[in-house]
């Protein structure tokens, strides 16, 4: 009976895989995705397919020179492209998205070992590179060919003396929340189509509630209660900008994200906390990707520091007299 | 008044850190960040000499140089005054605490050639910083350095063991990563302007 | 090859400051957004590091154990004061696109390292020869990663415009997170290089 | 009822109604087969055979005495002649001195066995050296001898009888108590004239309601026993996380024994086991076995005679439909595999399950995202995932400072790991090693002490 | 000679010789570097008003973001107007200018001396495209985004903004105290 | 020029040169520590530099950690080769072992000699899958798991897996121990380098065991033993166990052996070598029909 098979336990294993889970995902964006393509035409939709299939292309090729085993069909670097595009605006040209990929697979993930060892989100880092390297095309926001500026550029403007709310010609609530008519990256501006990704995720048990709910929630409170410049509108500004996008898909993105619960809850105040800052302090209009990217780097130490209690551990002070 | 302390001393932290934007101690942070424990003991005793050097440094330029018109001196003043100081406190700490040394001072001969402790009193005099500013300014940059090297060092605890290209291991996979940190603390650009 | 060659050498290539000892980083990372500067701020240490080298090297009798790194740093700090002068007095521009990290050249790692290790136990004309091999090794790096930076990120060689406009400047490469990838890089290849090189014999 | 559970565990699909409905069916050794008694079947010190070479024995006659304090003596199953003493292979692979016996087929009974119905009138003592001679070991799957369970330093508060049976297949222990309820309860109130302020809890999984009710029934009226339904969740059944459950959230500290927290815990079967050695006088020679899986023709329960072949076991019950790719002693979760059947069954054999290829298909290992599926699942609250790196790279001291010794193996991290990760596989390898490098390192320091004498 | 005098003597030493060669070499650069200051600054403020000699107004009357301000006179003495430095907060912090402005409150020239913006955005304002639009301009400035007459740099409204302030600053400070001079 | 601007600094900076040096001649004699003289011998070839290159603090803390074992010698990036060999000199790295020794694997079970017992899935570690009932894949619960942990922890590359059994190159070999430590079955042991003929069996089963397993392994037969003029191998345990001290390395054993269980390089690579040599012969003779 040599074909035997002998293993160690468990014997049976869940049905989750990588790639049904990243697969998840991608359905999960296709609302925004629909919606990002409704407002901003078939040039949204060019940008993410070429994102996409040069996030696919750059992990084959790496992996492919390095001789590694090829790992493109779990699905996160299409996960990664899809966001790339997300996180641009519409009138990027057509090899941003190309320069963009190349950075996040190749050195913000594959120098670190690939999927699940990067320590910044790679779909971010290719924003955060794009954005300082092409800054002028990547905050040129047009809708239907028509420039316009982001609600949070125009709040930006407040601290200017002279503007008041009312002089701004702020979109209404309906439409951020919407993104009719709203400027901005091509897969931020429908906060509700990102709410039934998240709806999705959280039925198919991909993330927990904990990061985006208290992320959006940390948001939503100090600028209720501190605001900006004399304006408290914690429930406008949550659906501005990249908010909904960031906390629902790029928070929460496993590999840099915290393991524990008690890690979760501390990295989603902190890039609330972040992103208030930016938004109202910073040079940047929207702070939703620094933040995140901030956070990033603070999981490792967050990872060591912050464990779950263990069971049956005693408590730190009889340990010390047991000893 | 105090306000603008605190924003000395916060934009030393974030905003103007002194590794990622100012390139300022580059050698220890790539160096010493090996180990999240190693690295905390560093900034710790980075912001002990970096106050210290401040202080004497201040006195020194503003006693000693500007007076005789010296101000040319700075350079081979400065040193001086912080080399001779760190290296007796280090010797004092190795007499009278040997506990503190282990914790602290082992770290003070690598912080005389580092270029932070020099480049916070340059600047301080070139900026203009009066004695308690320049005391603060110098506690946010080493904050700042402190700040920096704890969370890469938890990075590269973290990356340790992965899968990296033969070619990338040690310094240059550590650049990498100190770059892409520098990448994320663009994001504090413009928060605080003084 | 004769011994002061062979020392010259080893201080470019094989014992090369930035990318083999990985010292004096910071001035690496600041100064190296252009060719001019990356080469200036590379000549001015070398003019210190042969100095100091050599001034060290003859006094090395002279200077006692336990004051031994103030003497160092003394001399170091007044070669970088001469340079500093001089350049104020006669290239002002390149003194204040080098700025703070001129006077900063006195704590590069390089310069003291050299002292110890080698001008406080050979003579003159050898640790003149070390101090110029690396010199010359870190002002090549410096104005490899100057080019590299330069070419991307403003478009221009030498200051001279050569990337036409609708070709886009990655401008990341010349602000800070740019100097790290750039070293980080080079880096990695001339380790690759290296490994390649000993495998091969 | 509310059902009690534990935080954090794992769903795994029961796969009970395979055998479910399947009344326990007795099977004897063929005759003229030979029976295997290894002489290891327990925790603590081996056996010494008690016969020789061409002995005959009866069935219930010792064959093993135990030696040390921590063992527990073993009996026959069947009479014949005592054909051999050599070592032969056990199930988990090693090997152990066995007594080898040929079934005449007769089935004699050994004369000495003599039961005691009204056991009120024992002493403690009387009853601890009865559950001694009776051979009772924990039935659970650890196999340690219950008498030194049942004498603990500590007041006990609670007996709490294990009927989670929250390994996936497995039914047996379900089967036993629809079908000898009265012998459980019996036995559970000998257990408890040990412990007189002690109140006796039966855990039962709520996805067996008919056992729930069963035995609900029977307790109504007597006042220190009762039922306790648990939720449906691996691994209810773990010690720890039983006693978690039922006592409202008592954590047995890490490194102690339940009796620190006034607990013991017992499998059915040892407590059934207690009431045959004490009310009937017979020693633990029979088994009640699952044998499930896609492979066999005949799944089912099986009381099965301890010392029987698999392979006899198997032959008798119709064999296989499907050429089986992976055999488990044990539950899916934890059972371990074997590689023959040519193995004799032990005290403590409580399945048997027969993979066919599709369900012994374990998909290969990737690289860990990071997704904290382990974390949130382990139910000691360990972080499985970074354990197994530690393993994986030999790092001791980080192994034993993440509490890698507080692992259960419970394989609930491997089981939910969306990248398919050996994470329990190399916890418990890595446990291994470490205790073998703690006991050498303890014999070195003794000889260290020797020598300095 | 013990273990204490004995370094203490010899770093003196050193010391001593390098001081000395410091102070010569200080010396011996001082006038250079002082003409290459003057030279520095006299061309910078021939940029902004061409073919003059100025001298600095030492008791000007300075403001926030008012820094410095020099007289100009032209070549056959005439009064030719101020040249006004500036600091304004700009995107990325403190940004220096200087402006040339003529006894007519019109601005005869402008440049960005130092800035700390992002490079490719607010770094363009160091481009002749853009502050060499100011040259004539006088009143009150202002971006095309607010109304005015300055073209704003392509998504670096923040950095012209401030540019453009600072020039305000000149022009106010000239028709305020220009007379007085 | 004017000269008193020079003598100011003259003045200064000379002052300061006296006050510091004698300050630290000073407190260099009152706050003397002993240090270790290795350490300190150590500390005077490092380069000095307190770089932080090595990942310690300071080239002290670099010593320190080289003089404890708890750095390698060449610790120091600065230092390169050159300070490596000096710190070697110092840490006295020497050999003491008159012969050189080096590792071999006791077994021989390649994929074409054993059998298996099942197929192992799990992680890919021998001592992982030692501790599986059975011991391993393996037929022979003795033999080479093939899965490589002694390669892992060869930090000279002297370890190989060929055909499921790991070999050790002798020439890479310097007899650092780490392998024998890391094999769970303790299949790796030393023998003198010069000496070529070696047990490639570690199967202590009875000979109707082994042969049911393998093709070549030990069955305890003793023809070894009996040819043996030297008295240098035994059987114990079902074993033949050679005494390094006594073998003379003339190789009778290795071919003695009925199944080939001893092997001796030497005689091996002369005989591959006749018959490559008949090969290329044979090779060479079509060929030059060809042509
Ligand atoms: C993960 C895990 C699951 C277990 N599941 C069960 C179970 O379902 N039923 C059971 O009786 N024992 C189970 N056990 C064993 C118990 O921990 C414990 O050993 C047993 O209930 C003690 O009773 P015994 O001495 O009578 O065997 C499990 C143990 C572990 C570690
Ligand atoms: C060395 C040893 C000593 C033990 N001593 C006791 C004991 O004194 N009392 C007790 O109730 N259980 C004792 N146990 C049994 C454990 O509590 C537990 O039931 C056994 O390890 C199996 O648990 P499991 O099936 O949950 O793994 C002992 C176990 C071991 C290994
Ligand atoms: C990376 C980055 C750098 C920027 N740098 C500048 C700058 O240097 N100067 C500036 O005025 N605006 C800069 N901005 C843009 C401002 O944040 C703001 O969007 C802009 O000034 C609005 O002007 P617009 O209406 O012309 O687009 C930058 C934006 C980004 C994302
Ligand atoms: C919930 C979830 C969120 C993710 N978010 C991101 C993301 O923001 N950026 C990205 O590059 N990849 C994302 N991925 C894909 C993948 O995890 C990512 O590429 C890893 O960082 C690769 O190591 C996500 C995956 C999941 C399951
Ligand atoms: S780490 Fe151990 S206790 Fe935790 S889930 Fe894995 S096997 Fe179970
Ligand atoms: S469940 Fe698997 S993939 Fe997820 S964190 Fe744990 S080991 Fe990694
Ligand atoms: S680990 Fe050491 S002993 Fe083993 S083969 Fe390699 S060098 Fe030889
Ligand atoms: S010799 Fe030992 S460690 Fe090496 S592959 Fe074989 S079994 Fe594994
Ligand atoms: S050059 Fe070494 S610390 Fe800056």
């Amino acid at each position: 009976m040599d074909n035997i098979v002998m293993s160690a336990t468990p014997h049976v294993r869940s049905k989750e895989s990588v790639q049904s889970i990243m697969r998840d995902v991608i359905i999960a964006l296709i609302p925004a995705t629909v919606m990002g393509i409704k407002f901003f035409g078939i040039k949204a939709l060019m940008l993410t397919v070429i994102s996409v299939v040069s996030s696919v292309f750059f992990e084959w090729l790496y992996e492919k020179i390095l001789k590694k085993p090829c790992t493109i069909h779990d699905l996160s670097a299409v996960v990664t492209g899809m966001l790339i595009a997300f996180n641009m605006p519409v009138g990027a040209s057509w090899w941003m998205p190309i320069v963009g990929a190349a950075f996040a697979i190749i050195i913000a993930k594959q120098l670190f070992g690939g999927i699940g060892q990067n320590f910044v989100n790679p779909a971010l880092m290719a924003r955060a590179f794009l954005l300082a390297s092409y800054p002028s095309a990547m905050t040129t926001w047009s809708v239907d060919g028509v420039t316009t500026a982001t609600p949070l550029a125009l709040l930006k403007t407040l601290k200017n003396s002279g503007v008041t709310l009312d002089s701004l010609n702020l979109p209404s609530l309906a439409q951020v929340a919407t993104g009719v008519g709203i400027g901005g990256c091509i897969g931020e501006t429908c906060a509700i189509a990102l709410l039934i990704g998240f709806v999705y995720l959280l039925i198919r048990k991909v993330i927990s509630w904990r990061i985006p709910v208290i992320y959006i929630a940390t948001v939503f409170i100090l600028s209720t209660i501190i605001g900006r410049y004399g304006v408290r509108m914690g429930y406008y500004e949550i659906f501005c900008g990249g908010l909904f996008l960031g906390a629902i898909f790029m928070a929460t993105d496993y590999t840099t994200s915290p393991m524990t619960p008690k890690g979760q809850i501390i990295y989603a105040i902190g890039c609330g906390v972040l992103t208030y800052l930016i938004r109202v302090y910073g040079s940047y209009p929207e702070g939703v990707s620094y933040s995140i990217l901030i956070m990033n780097l603070g999981v490792p130490l967050i990872d060591k520091y912050v464990v779950g209690k263990i069971f049956g551990a005693l408590p730190k002070v009889k340990e010390a007299k047991k000893a | 008044m105090f306000v603008r302390l605190i924003l000395i001393l916060l934009a030393g932290i974030f905003v103007n850190n002194y590794i990622l934007s100012q390139f300022l101690g580059i050698c220890p942070f790539l160096g010493v960040s090996k180990r999240v424990e190693t690295a905390a003991g560093m900034g710790i005793a980075v912001i002990f000499v970096i106050t210290l050097a401040c202080a004497a440094t201040y006195l020194v330029y503003n006693l000693i140089l500007v007076p005789l018109g010296l101000e040319y001196l700075y350079t081979i003043a400065f040193i001086l005054v912080i080399a001779a100081l760190v290296q007796f406190v280090e010797m004092f700490i190795k007499k009278s605490s040997p506990a503190l040394y282990q914790a602290l001072g082992v770290y003070l001969p690598l912080i005389t050639t580092n270029c932070a402790v020099l480049g916070v009193a340059v600047s301080n005099m070139q900026v203009g910083y009066n004695f308690i500013e320049s005391l603060v300014s110098g506690i946010g940059a080493a904050g700042g350095f402190t700040l920096a090297i704890v969370l890469f060092a938890g990075i590269r605890e973290r990356i340790e063991f992965n899968d990296i290209p033969k070619a990338f291991e040690g310094f240059p996979i550590a650049l990498i990563g100190a770059g892409l940190m520098s990448v994320s603390f663009l994001g504090f650009s413009g928060l605080i302007k003084l | 090859m004769s011994n002061n060659l062979k020392v010259l050498r080893d201080g470019i290539i094989f014992d090369n400051p930035i990318l083999i000892q990985v010292v004096g980083m910071c001035a690496t990372l600041a100064t190296s957004t252009s060719i001019i500067n990356g080469v200036g701020m590379g000549l001015s240490t070398t003019a210190v590091l042969v100095g100091s080298n050599v001034v060290i090297s003859l006094l090395r009798k002279f200077i006692p154990d336990t004051v031994r790194i103030p003497c160092f740093i003394v001399v170091i700090a007044s070669f970088v004061t001469i340079v500093q002068l001089l350049l104020q007095a006669y290239l002002p521009s390149l003194n204040d696109a080098l700025g703070l990290y001129i006077p900063l050249i006195v704590v590069n790692c390089i310069i003291l390292a050299r002292a110890e290790g080698f001008a406080s136990k050979n003579g003159p004309v050898a640790s003149f020869f070390d101090g110029l091999g690396n010199g010359l090794g870190f002002t090549i790096v410096l104005g490899v990663m100057g080019a590299i930076r330069e070419f991307l990120g403003s478009g221009t060689f030498l200051s001279a415009k050569v990337l036409p406009d609708v070709f886009p400047k990655t401008l990341l490469l010349i602000m800070a997170p740019g100097a790290f990838f750039t070293l980080g890089i080079l880096m990695a290849l001339f380790k690759h290089v290296i490994a390649k090189r000993k495998t091969a014999e | 009822m509310q059902s009690l559970t534990f935080k954090r565990g794992v769903h795994p699909d029961d796969a009970k109604a395979l055998t479910m409905d399947k009344s326990i069916k007795v099977i004897l050794p063929k005759e003229g087969s030979e029976l295997f008694f290894p002489m290891s079947q327990h925790i603590g010190a081996p056996c010494e055979p008690i016969v020789q070479k061409g002995d005959y024995v009866k069935v219930g006659q010792k064959i093993g005495e135990a030696k040390g304090f921590v063992s527990s003596p073993i009996f026959a199953s069947v009479s014949g002649e005592v054909t051999d003493i050599r070592p032969v292979l056990i199930p988990s692979g090693g090997k152990s001195l066995a007594v080898v016996i040929k079934n005449d087929g007769l089935m004699a009974e050994y004369e000495g066995l003599k039961g005691c119905p009204d056991w009120t009138k024992l002493t403690k003592e009387e009853i601890l050296n009865k559950i001694k001679e009776g051979g009772v070991v924990g039935m659970g799957g650890a196999g340690f001898p219950t008498q030194v369970k049942l004498a603990p330093k500590e007041e006990i508060d609670h007996v709490i009888v294990n009927a989670a049976e929250c390994e996936p297949y497995l039914t047996c222990d379900y089967r036993l108590m629809l079908e000898q309820p009265e012998k459980l309860v019996e036995g559970l109130k000998i257990v408890l004239s040990l412990f007189p302020k002690a109140k006796g809890v039966i855990g039962i999984e709520d996805n067996k309601p008919e056992a729930i009710k069963i035995l609900s029934d029977m307790v109504k009226d007597i006042p220190n026993i009762e039922v306790a339904s648990l939720l449906k969740k691996f691994p209810q059944g773990s010690e720890k996380h039983i006693i978690y459950a039922v006592t409202g959230g008592r954590e047995v500290p890490s490194g102690a024994l339940p009796s620190a927290v006034g607990c013991i815990v017992d499998n059915v079967d040892t407590i059934i086991s207690i009431y045959n050695a004490i009310v009937e006088g017979k020693p633990v020679m029979r088994k009640i076995m699952t044998v499930s899986g896609g492979a066999p023709m005949n799944p089912g329960n099986y009381q099965i005679r301890v010392g029987m072949t698999y392979k006899d076991i198997m032959d008798q019950i119709g064999g296989f439909k499907v050429e089986p790719a992976k055999m488990i002693a044990g539950g899916p979760m934890m059972g371990f595999t074997m590689y023959t059947l040519d193995t004799a069954t032990t005290r403590t054999s409580s399945s048997l399950l027969c993979f066919t290829p599709e369900e012994a298909y374990i998909p290969p290992e990737s690289s860990c995202i990071r997704c904290g599926k382990c974390v949130a699942h382990c139910p000691m609250g360990l972080q499985p995932y970074l354990l197994n790196k530690l393993a994986l790279r030999g790092d001791s001291a980080g192994f034993l400072a993440h509490h890698g010794l507080d692992c259960i193996s419970c394989g609930s991290c491997s089981f939910e790991c969306p990248a398919k990760r050996q994470l329990a596989q190399s916890i418990a390898a890595r446990k291994r090693i470490e205790g073998a490098l703690k006991a050498a390192a303890k014999a070195k320091a003794a000889k260290a002490a020797e020598a300095k004498k | 000679m013990n273990q204490i005098s004995t370094p203490a003597i010899r770093l003196c030493v050193i010391c001593v010789v390098c001081a000395f060669l410091l102070g010569i070499c200080s010396e011996v650069t001082k006038e250079p570097i002082a003409a290459q200051t003057i030279k520095t600054q006299q061309e910078a403020m021939a940029a902004v008003l061409p073919d003059c000699t100025y001298e600095d107004i030492k008791d000007a009357k300075l403001s926030d973001n008012v820094t410095a301000v020099a007289k100009a006179t032209d070549n056959s003495g005439n009064a030719a107007g101020f040249v006004v430095s500036c600091e304004v907060s700009s995107f990325g912090g403190p940004l220096d200018m200087m402006v040339g402005v003529d006894p007519n409150g019109t601005i005869t020239g402008l440049r960005v001396l130092s800035h700390s913006d992002t490079p490719g955005l607010g770094a363009r304002s160091t481009e002749p495209e853009f502050y060499g639009q100011f040259n004539g301009m006088s009143g009150t400035l202002a971006v095309d985004k607010d109304g005015g007459q300055v073209k704003a740099i392509t998504s670096a409204t923040i950095t012209s903004r401030a540019v453009t302030s600072g020039a305000n600053a000149a022009l106010q400070w000239v028709s305020e105290n220009g007379g007085a001079y | 020029m004017e000269i008193i601007n020079v003598v100011t600094a003259v003045a200064s900076i000379g002052g300061m040169g006296v006050v510091f040096g004698g300050f630290l001649g000073y407190a260099s004699k009152i706050f003397a520590v002993e240090v270790d003289p290795k350490v300190s011998k150590i500390q005077s070839v490092l380069p000095g530099a307190n770089c932080g290159g090595c990942g310690y603090p300071g080239c002290a803390g670099c010593a320190t950690a080289i003089a404890e074992g708890k750095a390698p010698v060449n610790a120091c990036p600065v230092g390169g080769a050159k300070v490596a060999a000096l710190v070697g000199e110092i840490m006295g790295v020497s050999a003491e072992e008159s012969e050189p020794q080096v590792a071999f694997v006791k077994c021989n079970g390649t994929c074409n000699n054993a059998k298996m017992k099942y197929e192992y899935k799990g992680i890919s570690d021998c001592a992982f899958e030692a501790q599986l009932s059975g011991g391993g894949a393996k037929g022979c619960a003795y033999g080479c798991l093939g899965l490589g942990n002694c390669v892992k922890v060869c930090a000279f590359g002297a370890l190989s897996i060929k055909d499921g059994v790991a070999v050790v190159d002798e020439e890479k070999c310097v007899a650092c121990g780490k392998c024998l430590e890391a094999c769970p079955k303790g299949l790796i042991q030393f023998k003198p380098k010069n000496k070529k003929t070696a047990v490639r069996c570690s199967s202590k089963d009875f000979g109707k065991e082994v042969i049911a397993n393998c093709s070549t392994g030990c069955i305890g037969c003793g023809i070894c033993e009996k040819n043996c003029k030297f008295d240098a191998i035994h059987v114990e345990n079902n074993l033949a166990v050679i005494d390094y001290t006594k073998c003379k390395d003339c190789g009778l054993c290795a071919m003695k052996c009925p199944k080939h269980a001893i092997k001796n390089e030497r005689i091996e690579a002369m005989a591959a070598k006749k018959a490559a040599e008949a090969a290329a012969a044979k090779a060479a003779a079509p060929a030059g029909d060809s042509k």
